[in-house]
């Protein structure tokens, strides 16, 4: 018999309850010593929930951890750092303002008597670096890095506080595709020197490139555990949505892969959007578009692609007339709204689905009529005679949240008890149905789940279909392949590439996103 | 020290202390409330005021209680309601920026007296006011009149300074009779008068002392009521022995050093005689009295005496003998203090006490 | 509408209760019959006609600057300037009170005088209005600040610009031109019918109006509402105003009221008070009429304890402040989208 | 203008700075925990009341500083329950929490207060420095109130720049969410924070009745100085050292009024315009400043450990 050494991180029936909504349900997961270990599951599916309840965030109502096969129960993060476990958050938790160094030692800083030991924290942060083979300026600001610097940041904060058991939540999410390709050699890295690594992603690509097992969860509950050579992109779309097999198409293949085709013929409609020579500052002040030009015509689909930062957000808003512009025009449907308010733009018929749709999409705490009605009301339509319309309000919402299946359809209840997927497909709802010239979307599948994503592509493709000009932007870039006639890609507030879809070259794509020369 | 201590009063109950209807005829006291803007320990107007309260005649039978600090309108009015509505028969409010809401307690209390001060009322104000109000009112000026004698004798630098807080015609008159009590003695005085605009930032009281002090003051009179304490702070810090001269109370027990002497408005006189006056059923026309008004001065109350110099080796024999020269005076009314109306000059304007020609008055 | 209703009033029935017990507690500590004192509260608030003719008075001031803190909050805007706004209404009201010739008909006077009123609010609530909106301030810390400055600015208009006879109120208005009063007892006067249909007017602007809307949509979601085509500007600005106004009627309630003159000490806190009253509405405007009643009464009744029990009436805004701190602490009352 | 005049404005700015700076500190102190303590007012006033309190009955200025700061601790827990656990929003929270101030100081110095008379803390010439001309005095022979607020301004700077807790009340206020996953208690943080800053400004009121009330307590003697506080530390960016100079220039502002009323030319101005024009400044200087973001957690209460 062979005796097999304990596993790193062994999860016995958690369960978490949020009220009568039980988000875990006696959840097993194996995590053995030196692997990585990908949970899989869509939104909601409960893999947040798992990960902060082993972090110590909040207690598991019933179900017990084994850290290297003793018992342990955490009262907050410090106990399981404590235990050697380190997690990075879905969202970053870093201190912008605050030096790499600060930031990495943060509360386990060398110090005597309460002063701080400034010059040792940094040799000591800077030979963490050197062992991972990070090449950091551990005094400079978290705030000036990128977003894959940071990411970085986050991961030398648990190896500096001894973690060997990572636990990641959807650590790629923000990154572009040659960041991810990093990550994943130093999850490899790790994985070598003795690291588990517990994983979260939506990604399946990733998760065939990494994974040693795969847990998937549905609805809380664990569906199914499989081992290297157990899965592929089908079999895990197949078993974290329960339907027999997904094509992995749908989904989103890898750049150059078997992609539902963009049209044929290319379209040559007017041209609906059009922006020259634009430059805008962002929040911080700093150049964010410089001289961009570009334009979409109707019934066509241009993806924008880039590295999140490089002013995909300040592009939407000045096109919304949420930023001022500082120089150059931009021109809906031919007229020219430069400097126009967000109401008047909008007038001419703009639709925008916005990245943070929570933030931005939708306003949580009001009712579904309410924010179905948002656009209308703004644009001072929906009442007479000074008078808000519930009534003629209240019919549309109906006949919106049936067209959309919006789900639950209670016409009372908050936007913000809706979940993600469906909070979307009401952004959606709200945007397209007004017969839109121009729409403009951000990412509008960050985060979701292979179904929701579906159905939001066959959205956009619709009122393109329709007539409608839009411009995608996304950081996902299988999504941009999969819907966009033609791409761009923003780099520096530029646009550095602009090929149609059918002549697009991986290599060449893929280097522009980092700022690379082009030959398209 | 001040007057009204009286015979041992027998307990019963005088015949004549129903100034009001309803509660009065059985053998119930006369109860009274006094509404003030300070606490009844605060060491000055109001402790002033609420020490009066124990030099009511005994004999008259007075149960009183006592209210502050209040400071706005409504709050006067709630109070004087609530002792109003639980049988109180008169309700004195010393403050003179309460005149509107005395006069709505009196009219919705027709049975209840009301009496507020310090006031001037006009005669169309007095006119206008309900049977049962009556106004009073105080001639400060009299007392810092005899304060600014003591400052004028007492000055090495012939510069003396008052802080005061606001800038209304009761506060004004009084650093305008310090000085031209301090010109009737020495020519050669000048003041710096400064004012703060809170009587509760000893901060700012204190700043303003410092600069009259920088200036060249050396005695100082507080029209500032708590924040005195401010002026104590500078003079103890001052380059030169420099001297403060508080109101109402006597503060020598405050600042040993630094207190010249205070100015005693007898305002415990006062409120006794007020009182009295009610519980005797002279108050308001009424009841068979017609006087709504009663003004105090030093010449009929001893308004304005100055508290014992505690042995102060400023003062000495000569200025002592001075001042009751002075004080002689004005009680026989050779010397007369300007009021706050008239023709001439009234005194609670700026600058009135550095022009006004002290011959012209008596001096 | 019911449902909601009691949803509402419940828990403030229940936190109204445990502060109670808060303050029986501190009674006892401090030596008084707490039930003594509370039904000397009780009969100080509401004990005869006068009383409650007062706490209606109150009430209608408070339910004033409970608007004045509400309108704003629901944009998710924090005026705490309405002590200063209400200051600078009862200026306004009594300068045009005053300045306005005796030939015009007192009726149009007292019309004219709670207009300027209500302008003279609005004008000084743009000021933090309009320095969010275009300068980026910090609304709450500018509101707060000209708190001072619209006292001090009032103290001058008492002392220097129209003083009457003590220097420490203006000149009083004649009596015809003051508010009509409608029940004798306290001095209730129409003001209180005035801020029941102000609290109506802005109860049916939230519910049918595009401005309500907006601001709800801004207080709620912010940036979703500026995507939509919402100006936050103009909300910023016009919360402001209509606040401002709020306070400012309430100044001119006081001023145009029983005495007829601005005093320097004008408002016990009211425009401070107001804020609870808000919330403890809920930031539901017709909630702020019980509300403010709650709090007047709670501020007339504390008048009580002295003459009763010995107490300093003081402790009045001590419970009030515990009480509201005892709602907020155990969460009755809740501003809702706080979380960002 | 002479020398006097010049030495007397420099010595009144500095001594009506004092109390300021204290709350601006502790205002500082709360808000880089990321809790806006609009309570500060309050705190200043309920130091005031106690440290008098105990002079009163004929207790040593030690003992009066020792209550001050007690008081400042225990308003600090309290604040600490009330903004921390149990998440009461913080700027009505703080609303009340001045207004229970107010009405406590005011009731229980009626009530409790002693006869005891004591005067100002005592100055302290440094020697030497003080016989320099003009800046000598006004830097150099101050009540030892006001030399302590200016020790604790650097040394506040220094703590927050170069200390543990420093670095993590700044954590704290920038980013709570950093410090929870890297297990340190952000409660406990602000918790501090706010027991830190109450008693810094607990000694503002400390501090003005010793350097300005000759030992003793006025009602609402604070006077508005914790609302100039909140002003002062937006302007300051959270920079104590920041804070010393703008209270100073605060400090003169005000010191200019009372040479106005003495000065000839200056005297036709209104009072009440001296009065308000510290708090105009203020809101200039808040509206200028417009760029200036609180750490991003202020105001936010944390839901976390
Ligand atoms: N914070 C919350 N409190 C209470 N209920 C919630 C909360 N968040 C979500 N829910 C509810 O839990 C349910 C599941 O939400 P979840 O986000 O898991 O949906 P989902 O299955 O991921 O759907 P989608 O694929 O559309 O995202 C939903 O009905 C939602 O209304
Ligand atoms: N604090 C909470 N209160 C109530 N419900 C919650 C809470 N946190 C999470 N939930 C719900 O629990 C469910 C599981 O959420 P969780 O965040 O773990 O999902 P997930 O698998 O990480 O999804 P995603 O892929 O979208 O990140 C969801 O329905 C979510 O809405
Ligand atoms: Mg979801
Ligand atoms: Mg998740």
């Amino acid at each position: 018999m062979v005796i097999r050494p304990p596993l790193a991180l062994e999860l016995i029936g958690i369960t978490k309850r949020y009220g009568s909504f039980t988000a875990n349900d006696s959840i097993d997961v194996r995590v053995e010593a030196g692997e990585v270990h990908v949970l899989l599951g869509e939104n909601g599916a409960g893999k947040s929930t798992l990960l902060n309840t082993v972090y110590g965030h909040q207690r598991p109502d019933s179900g017990s951890i084994l850290v290297n096969g003793r018992e342990v129960a955490f009262a907050s993060p410090a106990d399981a750092l404590a235990a050697g476990i380190g997690m990075v958050h879905q969202h970053f938790s870093l201190v912008d303002s605050f030096t790499v160094a600060q930031n990495v030692v943060l509360g386990d800083e060398p110090a005597r008597g309460g002063l701080l030991q400034s010059a040792a924290a940094e040799r000591a942060v800077q030979a963490t670096a050197d062992r991972v083979g990070w090449d950091f300026d551990v005094r400079r600001p978290v705030g000036e890095l990128a977003v894959s610097g940071q990411q970085r940041v986050e991961i030398l904060k648990l190896l500096h506080r001894g973690a060997r058991i990572l636990l990641l939540d959807e650590p790629t999410a923000l990154l572009s595709p040659t960041e991810i390709d990093g990550l994943l050699e130093t999850l490899d890295g790790l994985r070598a020197s003795g690291c588990s690594i517990v994983l979260v992603t939506h990604k399946l690509r990733e998760v065939t490139a990494i994974a040693d097992h795969v847990t998937v969860i549905r609805h809380g509950q664990v569906r199914q555990v499989l081992g290297r050579g157990e899965f592929d992109e089908g079999v895990l779309a197949a078993a974290m949505t329960g339907r027999d097999r997904v094509e992995p198409a749908a989904v989103g293949a890898p750049a150059g892969g078997a992609v539902t085709a963009p049209r044929a013929v290319a379209p040559a409609g007017d041209v609906l959007l059009e922006l020259s020579g634009v430059s805008a500052r962002s929040d911080a002040g700093t150049p964010a578009l410089q001289d961009l030009s570009l334009h979409v015509r109707a019934g066509e689909i241009v993806g924008l692609a880039g590295v999140e930062g490089n002013g995909q957000h300040e592009l939407v808003e000045a096109i919304a007339g949420l930023r001022p512009v500082q120089s150059g025009r931009i021109a809906l449907g031919g007229t020219d709204v430069t400097g126009w308010s967000p109401r008047r733009v909008r007038a001419t018929g703009l639709g925008v689905v916005p990245a943070d749709r929570r933030g931005w999409g939708v306003v949580p705490e009001m009712t579904l009529v309410e924010n179905l009605a948002l656009n209308e009301v703004a644009a001072g339509r929906d009442r007479r005679g000074g008078v808000l319309q519930w009534r003629a309000m209240r019919r549309r919402a109906q006949q919106l949240v049936s067209d959309y299946d919006i789900r639950p359809g209670n016409l009372d209840a908050t936007a913000g008890s809706l979940s993600g997927g469906n909070m979307q497909k009401l952004v959606l709802a709200r945007e397209l149905s007004a017969g839109p010239r121009v729409v403009v979307a951000s990412s509008p599948t960050w985060g979701l789940d292979v179904g929701a994503v579906e159905a939001v592509h066959d959205r956009i493709r619709a009122v393109r279909d329709a007539g409608t000009a839009v411009l995608l932007s996304s950081l996902d870039l299988d999504e941009v392949l999969a819907l966009a006639d033609r791409v761009l890609v923003i780099y520096r507030g530029r646009i550095t590439l602009d090929v149609p879809r059918a002549e697009l070259r991986d290599d060449g794509f893929a280097l522009a996103m980092i700022g690379g020369s082009v030959a398209a | 020290a001040c007057g009204g201590s009286s015979d041992a009063g027998s307990t019963g109950s005088s015949s004549d202390s129903a100034a009001s209807s309803g509660s009065s005829s059985s053998g119930e006291p006369f109860k009274v409330v006094v509404l003030s803007d300070g606490a009844a320990n605060d060491q000055s107007w109001s402790n002033s005021v609420a020490d009066g309260l124990n030099e009511i005649d005994p004999s008259l039978d007075v149960e009183s209680d006592f209210v502050g600090p209040l400071t706005t309108a409504d709050e006067y009015q709630q109070q004087g309601s609530s002792y109003a509505s639980n049988g109180f028969d008169m309700i004195l409010i010393t403050n003179g920026g309460q005149t509107s809401a005395a006069v709505q307690i009196a009219e919705q209390f027709p049975d209840v007296t009301v009496c507020q001060g310090p006031i001037s009322p006009t005669e169309d104000d007095l006119a206008s006011f309900p049977s049962n109000f009556c106004a009073w009112n105080l001639k400060q000026q009299d007392g810092t009149f005899l304060a600014g004698v003591v400052a004028g004798l007492v000055t090495q630098t012939d510069v003396i300074g008052s802080v005061a807080g606001g800038e209304f015609p009761a506060v004004v008159r009084q650093p305008e009779g310090f000085i031209l009590g301090a010109r009737c003695v020495n020519p050669d005085v000048t003041i710096d008068i400064q004012y703060t605009g809170s009587f509760s930032d000893v901060g700012a009281a204190q700043a303003a002392a410092q600069t009259e002090i920088a200036g060249g003051a050396d005695v100082l009179l507080s029209a500032v009521d708590s924040a005195v304490r401010g002026l104590y702070a500078a003079a103890e810090g001052a380059p030169r022995p420099t001297f403060v001269i508080p109101s109402y109370f006597d503060s020598y027990e405050q600042a040993p050093e630094t207190v010249l002497t205070s100015v005693l408005y007898n305002l415990n006189g006062i409120t006794a005689d007020l009182i009295a006056k009610g519980a005797q059923g002279e108050l308001g026309d009424a009841d068979g009295g017609d006087e709504q008004y009663f003004n105090y001065d030093y010449a009929n109350l001893n308004v304005g005496e100055l508290a014992d110099f505690h042995g102060n080796a400023a003062i000495t024999p000569e200025i002592e003998a001075k001042l009751a020269e002075i004080e002689g005076k004005l009680r026989d009314g050779t010397i007369t203090v300007p009021g706050e109306d008239g023709a001439d000059m009234p005194l609670s304007e700026n600058g009135a006490g550095s022009t006004i020609d002290p011959a012209s008055i008596g001096c | 509408m019911e449902n909601a209703l009691r949803a509402r009033a419940l828990p403030v029935v229940g936190s109204v209760a445990m502060s109670a017990v808060l303050v029986v507690l501190l009674l006892l500590a401090s030596g008084v019959n707490p039930f003594a004192a509370i039904s000397a509260l009780a009969q100080g608030a509401v004990g005869n006609a006068y009383s409650i003719g007062q706490t209606l008075t109150i009430a209608t001031v408070l339910a004033f600057t409970g608007l004045a803190a509400c309108v704003p909050f629901t944009a998710k805007l924090w005026n705490v300037g309405g002590e200063g706004q209400l200051y600078m209404g009862a200026v306004a009201s009594v300068l045009t009170g005053l300045s306005l010739p005796d030939s015009l008909p007192s009726g149009v006077v007292v019309a004219l005088a709670v207009v300027a009123g209500a302008l003279g609010g609005a004008v000084w609530a743009m000021i933090p209005g309009l320095l969010t909106a275009f300068v980026g301030a910090s609304e709450m810390i500018v509101s707060l600040l000209l708190n001072f400055v619209a006292i001090t600015a009032a103290s001058f208009v008492v002392t220097t610009v129209v003083p009457d006879s003590s220097g420490q109120g203006t000149q009083r208005l004649p009596r015809d031109t003051r508010l009509e009063t409608i029940w004798p007892e306290g001095g209730v006067n129409i003001s209180l019918v005035l801020v029941v249909l102000v609290v109506t007017a802005v109860a049916v602007l939230w519910r049918w109006s595009r401005f309500g809307f907006a601001v709800r949509a801004v207080g709620l979601g912010r940036d979703s509402a500026r995507l939509a085509g919402f100006s936050t500007r103009s909300v910023t600005v016009s919360t402001f105003a209509v606040g401002g106004a709020a306070a400012g009627l309430g100044g001119a309630a006081l001023v145009l009221g029983a005495t007829g003159q601005l005093t320097l000490g004008l408002s016990a806190d009211y425009g401070f008070i107001g804020v609870a009253v808000a919330l403890v509405a809920g930031l539901r405007p017709l909630f702020i009429l019980p509300s403010a009643v709650l709090f007047a009464a709670l501020s007339v009744g504390s008048n009580n304890l002295q003459v009763a029990v010995g107490l300093p009436k003081d402790l009045g805004s001590v419970l009030v402040a515990v009480l509201v701190l005892a709602l907020l602490a155990t969460h009755v009352i809740r501003l809702r989208g706080r979380a960002s | 203008m002479n020398t006097v005049v010049l030495a007397t404005l420099l010595v009144i700015a500095i001594q009506l700075m004092a109390p300021v700076l204290w709350a601006s500190l502790g205002e500082i102190v709360a808000e880089r925990s990321g809790v806006l303590n609009i309570g500060t007012e309050g705190c200043l006033l309920l130091g005031a009341w106690a440290s008098a309190l105990v002079l009163s009955h004929g207790q040593s200025l030690f003992v009066a500083l020792v209550a001050g700061i007690g008081v400042g601790v225990l308003t600090g827990g309290l604040l600490a329950v009330l903004y921390v656990w149990r998440r009461v929003d913080q700027i009505i929270g703080g609303i009340m929490v001045n207004l229970l101030a107010l009405g406590l100081t005011t009731a229980l110095w009626t009530l409790l207060r002693g006869d005891e008379t004591s005067g100002n803390a005592p100055s302290l010439p440094i020697p030497l420095l003080s016989d320099i001309p003009v800046v000598g005095e006004a830097l150099f022979d101050q009540n030892i109130f006001v030399y302590a607020s200016i020790v604790a301004a650097v040394a506040l700077f220094f703590v927050l720049q170069r200390t543990r807790w420093g670095l993590r009340l700044r954590a704290a206020g920038e980013a709570p969410a950093a410090l929870d996953a890297a297990g340190v208690s952000v409660r406990r943080l602000r918790v501090s924070g706010l027991v830190v800053g109450s008693a810094l400004a607990a000694l503002g009121g400390t501090t003005l009745v010793l350097t300005s009330g000759a030992g003793s307590f006025v009602f609402d003697m604070s006077a508005g100085r914790g609302f100039i506080a909140l002003g002062v530390v937006l302007l300051a960016r959270w920079n104590p050292l920041l804070a010393l100079l703008i209270t100073a220039v605060f400090g003169l502002l005000q010191a200019l009024q009372f040479q106005a009323q003495s000065i000839g030319w200056l005297s036709g101005v209104p009072t009440d315009v001296w009065i308000a024009a510290p708090y105009v400044v203020a809101i200039i200087a808040v509206a200028v400043a417009h760029g200036t973001r609180y750490p991003r957690a202020v105001g936010v209460a944390w839901t976390g450990h």
